[in-house]
């Protein structure tokens, strides 16, 4: 009563005359108004400003920034690119080279990239809200298509917005790439890319439509289990499999197992080699070089090897004596999409290899594993899990169809808005945390999830999240003068006979020819025109190294005259470059003069013996093939083009462009091609 | 000083301009007082004389005149955002983005014009019912009772077509949402939605039409609505008196006047007594 | 033209006449006029300028708050991702949350439409013209009428679940009998206060309650997938 | 009440100038109100960023342009002169009344086609209303060889760029 | 009144919680030894990148006056800001030994990590371990020297890359050699690089690159070098801001 009364009174005194309040409102309105503008003026921005201002004032080159500064909010517009960036607005430094000992943010200069920072804006690479003037709403909005920034480790992402091909400069977008090919993760996820093409996986998922014949159930249930437990190096992830689905799947997969064509020679001699004599299948086991793709563990427990094809430390537990023999035969005949070489052994090498890797075996992976015989329930179970997992997407297996679009495509999963992300309870809610979430525990984001187990390092997940991050919404809308034309993708076969020959070896599995096959070994695309008929016979009949200094040599195939002269023909004839004219520098026969003169230049302007050898006894160079017999291998034509320019014959060698003048190439070529005496030994031989 | 303040003052409202314009001039006296109603094409819509105790606070609360208080805030800030505003997209969100950051108090006459829209429809909604608690819908006022029923949904539809121009998620989803519930009138919703949305989904073209009833149809009929109900209030015998409160009318009439005769602002600059 | 006719019906607009006071005469009241000339006073300055102060204090207000929040702004517009809730502008939560029960053609169509015509007729009904209380005259009608709409409407809700609309309703309900059992002789104040109110007014005060609740509910309480949450809970 | 007392018991005239004293500060600082507002409102209207291209133009290479040649950027309404002196360039924009003048090879002069004025090839007006020569607009080499233009900076005439 | 008071706790309450949540609360370490000095054992002057952990956690070894290590004594590590430990702060292990993984800050550049331990005087024992964070540019650089350079500049011999370091008349320098490379400005070393030793009067046998790296790429290099130079660069002429 009293309170209302008190409010009555008060209202009374407020109304009762209004000139009063009248007068004292209108002077409240006046501070009102006043406020705004104020508010207004001590913003944010201008804070930085002045703060930027008293930072360059008593600096010795106080003149020239203070002549760059521009006061008021900056802003960079890019229409075609839909980019305004106004970061410079606080970041007035950013362009200044005089403040590059200025640590302090926002006034640092910025770091010199490939780029220029007013052509391209900020946003484009750092993400944020360019048009933002607070620093709040500028830096971690996540309304999008606003996004926070991006965090500095995961740069490398903005370059493949537009790069597509590997930079020398992003070696954790390069490795990360390469990683989303090889672990197979686009083998479930589509990834597209702006040019319409899409990510092509790297790694050879084995069919497993005859595995009956090639492993026990017992094998792929532990595997199954855990593939790491068995071979750290395996690429397969871990599915964290319950027993009874491991037991299931595997019994499925060996009932639904089919005879393949390959015919399978009882092992009775094999069997007999095997207790016989490792150490000829070890020596076999070498010269084929099959370490420059196979890994195994050696004694002191580390694996050494390529990584090419699988590790093979434990193959003997893993396959079936019968089945190994007949792959290394032809695996083709098992699996035709294989990239394993047909080597072309004798009956007695088969059995001492089969016998060699057949005693590699970690018998205690299988130890533990009792499985009762197969139920119809358990295959028709297995059959629904392996539909579920997905197990076709990878691997070819009878009866159950690859399905398409098995899981998420992540063509723009570098901008996926956080309000669609579900994160987990004590996480940073942000992409780049989510993403790599995803990758170390994807179960954890929820039962019934699929995706499997891989176990990557932390480096391993940054540079995979950072190949994710770069697949973003920018990245199809780049405007027409950034984007960059991507490397173009050649699925070049050698044709004719020669052609299925090189098929059944593999070539390309090693060698790049006319810009598709494997980097592991030269590309042969110019081996025409460069090296001599007689030299690249030879070499196929017994291909000694060119480079000491390499583990991986090309391995010794059992080809026959005719398969080599074949061979041999095939790639002088079809492996020509235009520009390489073989009568252009005569071949052989210079005046001694003219070696002599080659030799000086050799040792002293050029100082070729750096890294290459051409007298074994005193050059020690090793960095470059030895020139010891290349006269009787190159081309004098070749040798000349290549003085004068290597990286137009072969891109990237590291062999330096000195611009060799016509007389110094001249003379250097008198000089090697007459560096082939054991050449002639060899030819004779 | 003040002494010439007022001196100039005084010459300045008995120069031929000055009287020109404000024909009454001005004094004490209530001719001139009604006369400065009267003359005002403004002012003249509303009684020259109203009964003291209406003035009182428990009559009214003011709320009418409040509402058109935040119209005139409203018309006022709105017409300035206009000046940085294309109704079109994705410009329009990128105009709000440049009203946040980049004009000068842009923020603030956006917030400005945001709030007074919700001030404006809650105070309608006031308004309403205060008057039918009063009961002062009753005859003969009933027809303006209808009036304010139309303002109120003029200033509901005001605010629903001011919702989208912003173009933000809150906007488009809350007109999706809101002009999917007008497809499901029987017969013509279909067609009304479609009408109004120009389309059959909330796009550049719905963005535009709502544009032009928020800035151009509606206010005007607000505008024309408002004065015809200023009109009828006078009309209608002014303020509405309640016949079982004299006693308390009273009362608050005894409280609501003063001894002297209130002095008017321009008395005052005239500096009569 | 025709000679003036004698006698001109229709409306005298004779500006020389004084406007006359218009005065209802109700069924039950013989006419006459009571003349209360109670004090007036000059719009202007008086009532202008307390019109002025109210407008200034409430632009004060306005730019107090304009100064210290601001207005929201989302995402831009996107429309293949739904934010969850979607709500609509608060004054219309209440409309959503109906829409929540009814089919749209009932709480979005029907329901409104009734509103605004239930809005424009009031005046129009001389239901209570006198103000008398409900069910002080011909109380049984009243009472069996109210009883029947009372639980008709209650029935109604809780058929649909609408237990937020009906939760009002009850108490509404409740208030209602206790008026139907007062007297304006009733010792206490607030029930006598109750006993004499119209029906348009527990009509009226019934729907305040309820637009209140709904929206109140629709805004606070209502979360992803407009399911209840509470506001203090995160 | 001791408020309503006050004003019953206070004197009219000190009451009065009191409400005077109420009334003019009112009505003042409505007034100030009203003018802070237009300040205010100016503010508001001079916008702080502009969506426009820069004033800076890129003519590209110099060896674009073959010595005595005119040549005239449409986009950015600017003519690229070369002689044998060196490079500068002219708006295109004539000083009379904005119309885009155009080069007449023939005549050797630059026409108006709004009124009919004329320039000749350093800008000098030669016939026609216009009241100013066009103006010569700053010109200066970038790091790597290209020619910049800066529309918004006049200099003044006979400042070639030298090559 | 109930009620307010009711809400007011729900609002501590909620407080508490979220401040909890934000500072994780340290559990307080005790030193149960001291040592007379401290050494990093392992992990000093690598090379990472801005804002990513360092390859290898840093160890430092507490000992004592005969040198072997002490256990439980307490060491913490600082760095400029940005730089991250995990942990900041721990006891040495039976070896005296503490292990930390460095994330280092958002800017590219060199970084000094410290560790500090005390004596048995409560006096303070710091060493020092250095890291770098490899920019764009600099990145470019590590990318090519290891491409181009290394070969030779580059003592370590690996099985996948034998360095050709001994096969060498002239004995290149290591790019880490400060006190060679910090003599020559970057223009000497631009012009070295591509023109060869004999353009500086140095060995023939570093051949020209003129033609083979862009200049963009020679700058990256010398970026590279100046980066991991040991003692540091100082780029002559830097303005420093007076205060």
């Amino acid at each position: 009563m009293q309170a209302s009364n008190k409010i009555r009174l008060s209202w009374r005194a407020l109304f009762r005359d209004p000139i009063r309040p009248f007068g004292v409102a209108s002077l409240f309105l006046l501070m009102a108004f006043a406020i705004a503008p104020a508010k207004d003026h001590f913003s944010e921005w201008r804070h930085y400003q002045n703060a930027y201002l008293r930072l360059i004032h008593d600096r010795s080159d106080a003149g020239t920034l203070q002549r760059h500064f521009r006061p008021g909010i900056q802003q960079i517009w890019l229409p075609e690119a839909g980019v305004v960036d106004r970061c410079k607005t606080c970041h007035e430094g950013m362009a200044e080279a005089g403040l590059v000992d200025v640590k302090t943010q926002p006034f640092g200069k910025h770091p010199p990239i490939p780029h220029s920072l007013t052509e391209f804006g900020c946003v484009v690479c750092h993400r944020g809200q360019g048009v933002a003037t607070t620093v709040a709403e500028a830096h971690d909005s996540t309304l999008a298509p606003e996004e926070p920034l991006l965090p500095a480790r995961y740069m490398e992402a903005s370059c493949g917005q537009c790069h597509h091909e590997a930079l020398s400069g992003t070696p954790k977008l390069n490795q990360g790439r390469v990683m989303l090919a090889r672990y197979g993760c686009v083998h479930c996820h589509t990834v597209k890319l702006p040019d319409g093409s899409t990510m092509m996986p790297s790694d050879e998922p084995p069919p497993l439509t005859h595995i009956a014949e090639k492993t026990s159930r017992e094998w792929i249930y532990a595997w199954l289990k855990n593939p790491q437990s068995y071979s750290a190096t395996a690429t397969m992830p871990n599915f964290l499999l319950s027993d009874d689905d491991a037991r299931d799947i595997s019994a499925f997969l060996i009932a639904n197992s089919a005879a393949s064509g390959a015919a399978h020679a009882v092992l009775v001699a094999a069997t007999a080699t095997r207790t016989a004599d490792p150490s000829a299948g070890a020596s076999l086991y070498g010269e084929s070089f099959c370490a420059s793709c196979h890994a195994t563990q050696n004694a002191a427990g580390d694996v050494v090897g390529g990584d090419l094809g699988p590790e093979l430390t434990g193959i003997g537990t893993k396959v079936k004596p019968e089945w190994l023999r007949s792959w290394l035969r032809n695996p083709h005949e098992y699996a035709p999409g294989t990239s394993m070489p047909q080597y072309r052994w004798t009956d007695q090498q088969l059995d001492l290899l089969t016998g060699f890797l057949a005693a590699k075996s970690n018998s205690d992976f299988t130890a533990n594993v009792h499985l009762d015989p197969a139920t119809p329930e358990q295959i028709a179970h297995g059959r629904k899990l392996v539909a579920e997992y997905g197990c076709a997407v990878c691997h070819e297996i009878r009866g159950i169809r690859k399905p398409d679009n098995f899981a998420p495509e992540l063509s723009r999963i570098g901008s996926k808005p956080l309000a669609q992300l579900v994160f987990t309870s004590g996480m940073n809610q942000t992409l780049p945390d989510y993403l790599a979430a995803k990758i170390q525990h994807p179960r954890d984001f929820g039962p019934g999830l699929r995706m499997p187990q891989y176990t990557f390092t932390s480096p391993q997940v940054d540079a995979l999240s950072t190949a994710l991050l770069s697949l973003t919404d920018r990245s199809f809308t780049m405007p027409q003068q950034w984007q960059v034309a991507s490397p173009k993708r050649s699925n070049y076969q050698p044709a004719g006979h020669a052609g299925k020959l090189m098929a059944d070896l593999n070539c390309q599995a090693c060698h790049r020819m006319n810009g598709r096959g494997g980097d592991m070994a030269p590309d042969l695309s110019a081996e025409g025109s460069s090296v001599h008929r007689q030299w690249l016979n030879q070499f196929l009949a017994n291909p000694n190294t060119l480079r000491p200094a390499l583990i991986r040599r090309m391995p010794r195939f059992n080809l026959t005259d005719t398969e080599r002269a074949e061979l041999t023909d095939y790639i002088m004839t079809a492996y020509q470059i235009p520009g390489i004219d073989p009568d252009a520098v005569s071949d052989s026969g210079s005046s001694p003069a003219l070696v002599e003169q080659g030799r000086q230049i050799f040792y002293s302007k050029y100082a070729c013996q750096g890294c290459h050898m051409v007298d074994p006894k005193q050059d020690k160079g090793y960095v470059g093939p030895p020139l010891t017999t290349v006269g009787s291998r190159l081309t004098a034509a070749w040798i000349d083009a290549w003085l004068k320019n290597p990286q137009a014959l072969r891109p990237g060698t590291i062999e330096p462009n000195r611009d060799m003048s016509d007389d110094d190439a001249r003379a250097l070529t008198a000089f090697l091609m007459a560096q082939k005496g054991s050449g002639k030994q060899e030819a004779k031989r | 000083m003040p002494g010439r303040i007022d001196r100039y003052l005084d010459r300045m409202t008995h120069s031929r301009a000055w009287l020109s314009i404000f024909r009454s001039g001005n004094g004490p006296n209530t001719l001139h007082r009604s006369l400065a109603i009267q003359q005002s094409l403004f002012l003249h819509i509303l009684p020259t004389k109203v009964r003291r105790r209406m003035l009182g606070l428990d009559a009214t609360w003011y709320l009418g005149t409040l509402t058109l208080g935040t119209f005139l805030v409203l018309v006022i800030t709105g017409v300035l955002l206009m000046f940085y505003y294309h109704p079109s997209v994705p410009q329009a969100y990128a105009d709000m983005k440049d009203l946040r950051f980049v004009v000068s108090s842009g923020l603030f006459l956006r917030n400005l014009h945001r709030w007074s829209a919700h001030a404006m429809v809650f105070l309608a909604f006031a308004h309403m019912f205060r008057v039918f608690y009063r009961g002062a819908y009753r005859p003969p006022r009933e027809f303006n009772w209808v009036i304010g029923v139309v303002l109120l949904l003029i200033t509901l539809l005001l605010s629903y077509t001011g919702y989208l121009l912003p173009w933000d998620q809150l906007a488009f989803w809350a007109i999706t949402v809101g002009s999917n519930i007008s497809s499901a009138v029987p017969v013509v919703g279909a067609k009304f939605h479609f009408l109004m949305l120009g389309g059959n989904q909330v796009n550049a073209n719905a963005l535009l039409r709502f544009y032009v009833l928020h800035c151009v149809i509606l206010p005007l009929a607000a505008v024309l609505f408002v004065a015809v109900h200023f009109w009828r209030i006078r009309k209608d015998g002014g303020l509405y008196v309640k016949q079982s409160e004299p006693a308390r009318a009273d009362a608050t009439a005894a409280a609501a006047v003063s001894v002297a005769e209130p002095v008017a602002a321009a008395d005052v600059l005239t500096g009569q007594p | 033209m025709s000679e003036p006719k004698d006698f001109v019906a229709g409306i005298s607009s004779d500006a020389r006449k004084a406007p006359k006071r218009v005065v209802f005469v109700t069924r039950r009241t013989s006419a006459q006029v009571r003349s209360v000339d109670e004090e007036q006073v000059q719009t202007y300055p008086e009532g202008l300028l307390r019109a002025a102060l109210a407008v200034e204090l409430l632009v004060i207000a306005l730019v107090l708050i304009s100064v210290f929040f601001d207005a929201p702004l989302e995402g831009i517009a996107n429309p293949t991702v739904t934010p969850n809730p979607a709500k609509a502008p608060w004054y219309f939560l209440g409309l959503q949350e109906m829409l929540h029960y009814f089919p749209p053609v009932v709480a979005g169509v029907l329901i409104p439409t009734l509103l605004v015509i239930a809005l424009v007729v009031i005046p129009y009904f001389n239901i209570n013209i006198e103000g008398g209380g409900l069910f002080l005259k011909n109380r049984r009608r009243n009472l069996n009428i109210f009883y029947a709409a009372a639980a008709g409407l209650s029935l109604f809700l809780w058929f649909f679940d609408v237990y937020v609309a009906l939760i009002p309703t009850l108490i509404v309900t409740a208030f209602m009998l206790l008026a139907a059992f007062s007297s304006p002789h009733s010792p206490l104040r607030f029930r006598r206060y109750l006993a004499a109110r119209p029906v348009s007014w527990w009509i009226m005060t019934w729907f305040l309650f309820e637009l209140i609740v709904l929206t109140v509910v629709g805004t606070f309480f209502r979360g992803p997938g407009w399911s209840w949450v509470l506001p203090w809970r995160g | 009440m001791a408020e309503d007392n006050k004003s019953r018991t206070a004197e009219p005239e000190d009451e009065i100038s009191r409400r005077a004293f109420f009334t003019k500060l009112g009505l003042g600082s409505i007034g100030l109100a009203a003018a802070g507002t237009m300040s205010f409102a100016y503010q508001y209207m001079s916008p702080n960023v502009l969506y426009e291209p820069s004033p800076v133009v890129n003519a590209g290479k110099v060896d674009r342009y073959s010595i005595d040649s005119v040549t005239l950027d449409p986009v950015s309404a600017i003519y690229l002169i070369r002689v044998q002196e060196g490079f500068f360039a002219l708006t295109a924009i004539c000083t009379h009344l904005g119309c885009m003048t155009a080069w007449k090879p023939e005549l050797g002069m630059i026409a108006c086609p709004c009124h009919g004025s004329r320039f000749n090839r350093e800008g000098q007006k030669l016939a026609g209303p216009a009241p100013k020569p066009l103006p010569w607009l700053h010109t200066w080499l970038s790091d790597d060889g290209d020619i910049m233009v800066d529309r918004s900076t006049v200099i003044p005439a006979m400042q070639f760029l030298r090559i | 009144m109930t009620r307010h008071l009711s809400v007011t706790g729900a609002l501590a309450l909620a407080l508490l919680a979220g401040c909890s949540r934000h500072k994780a609360a340290a559990p307080a370490l005790h030193a149960t030894a001291a040592g007379s000095a401290i050494v990093v054992s392992s992990g000093d002057k690598q090379l990472g990148n801005p804002g990513t952990p360092l390859p290898q956690p840093i160890v430092v070894q507490v000992n004592d006056d005969q040198g072997n290590g002490v256990t439980g004594a307490l060491v913490r590590f600082s760095a400029p800001a940005g730089v991250r430990f995990d942990p900041a702060a721990a006891l040495t292990d039976s070896s005296g030994q503490v292990t930390t993984n460095v994330t280092l800050g958002d800017a590219s550049g060199r970084y000094q990590l410290t560790a500090v331990s005390q004596d048995k005087k409560g006096k303070d024992l710091a060493v020092q371990a250095g890291a770098v964070a490899a920019g764009y540019q600099q990145q470019l650089g590590y990318e090519l020297q290891k491409n181009y350079c290394s070969r030779c500049h580059d003592p370590e011999s690996t099985p996948d890359q034998v360095s050709n370091y001994d096969n060498l008349a002239v004995k290149p320098h290591a790019f880490s050699e400060g006190d060679t490379f910090n003599k020559l400005s970057d223009a000497d070393l631009a012009a070295l690089v591509s023109h060869g030793g004999p353009a500086m009067n140095l060995s023939a046998l570093m051949p020209a690159y003129g033609s083979t790296l862009s200049e963009a790429d020679i700058r990256a290099v010398i970026a590279y070098i100046r980066l991991v130079s040991d003692p540091p660069y100082e780029p002559p002429g830097m303005v420093y801001a007076k205060r």
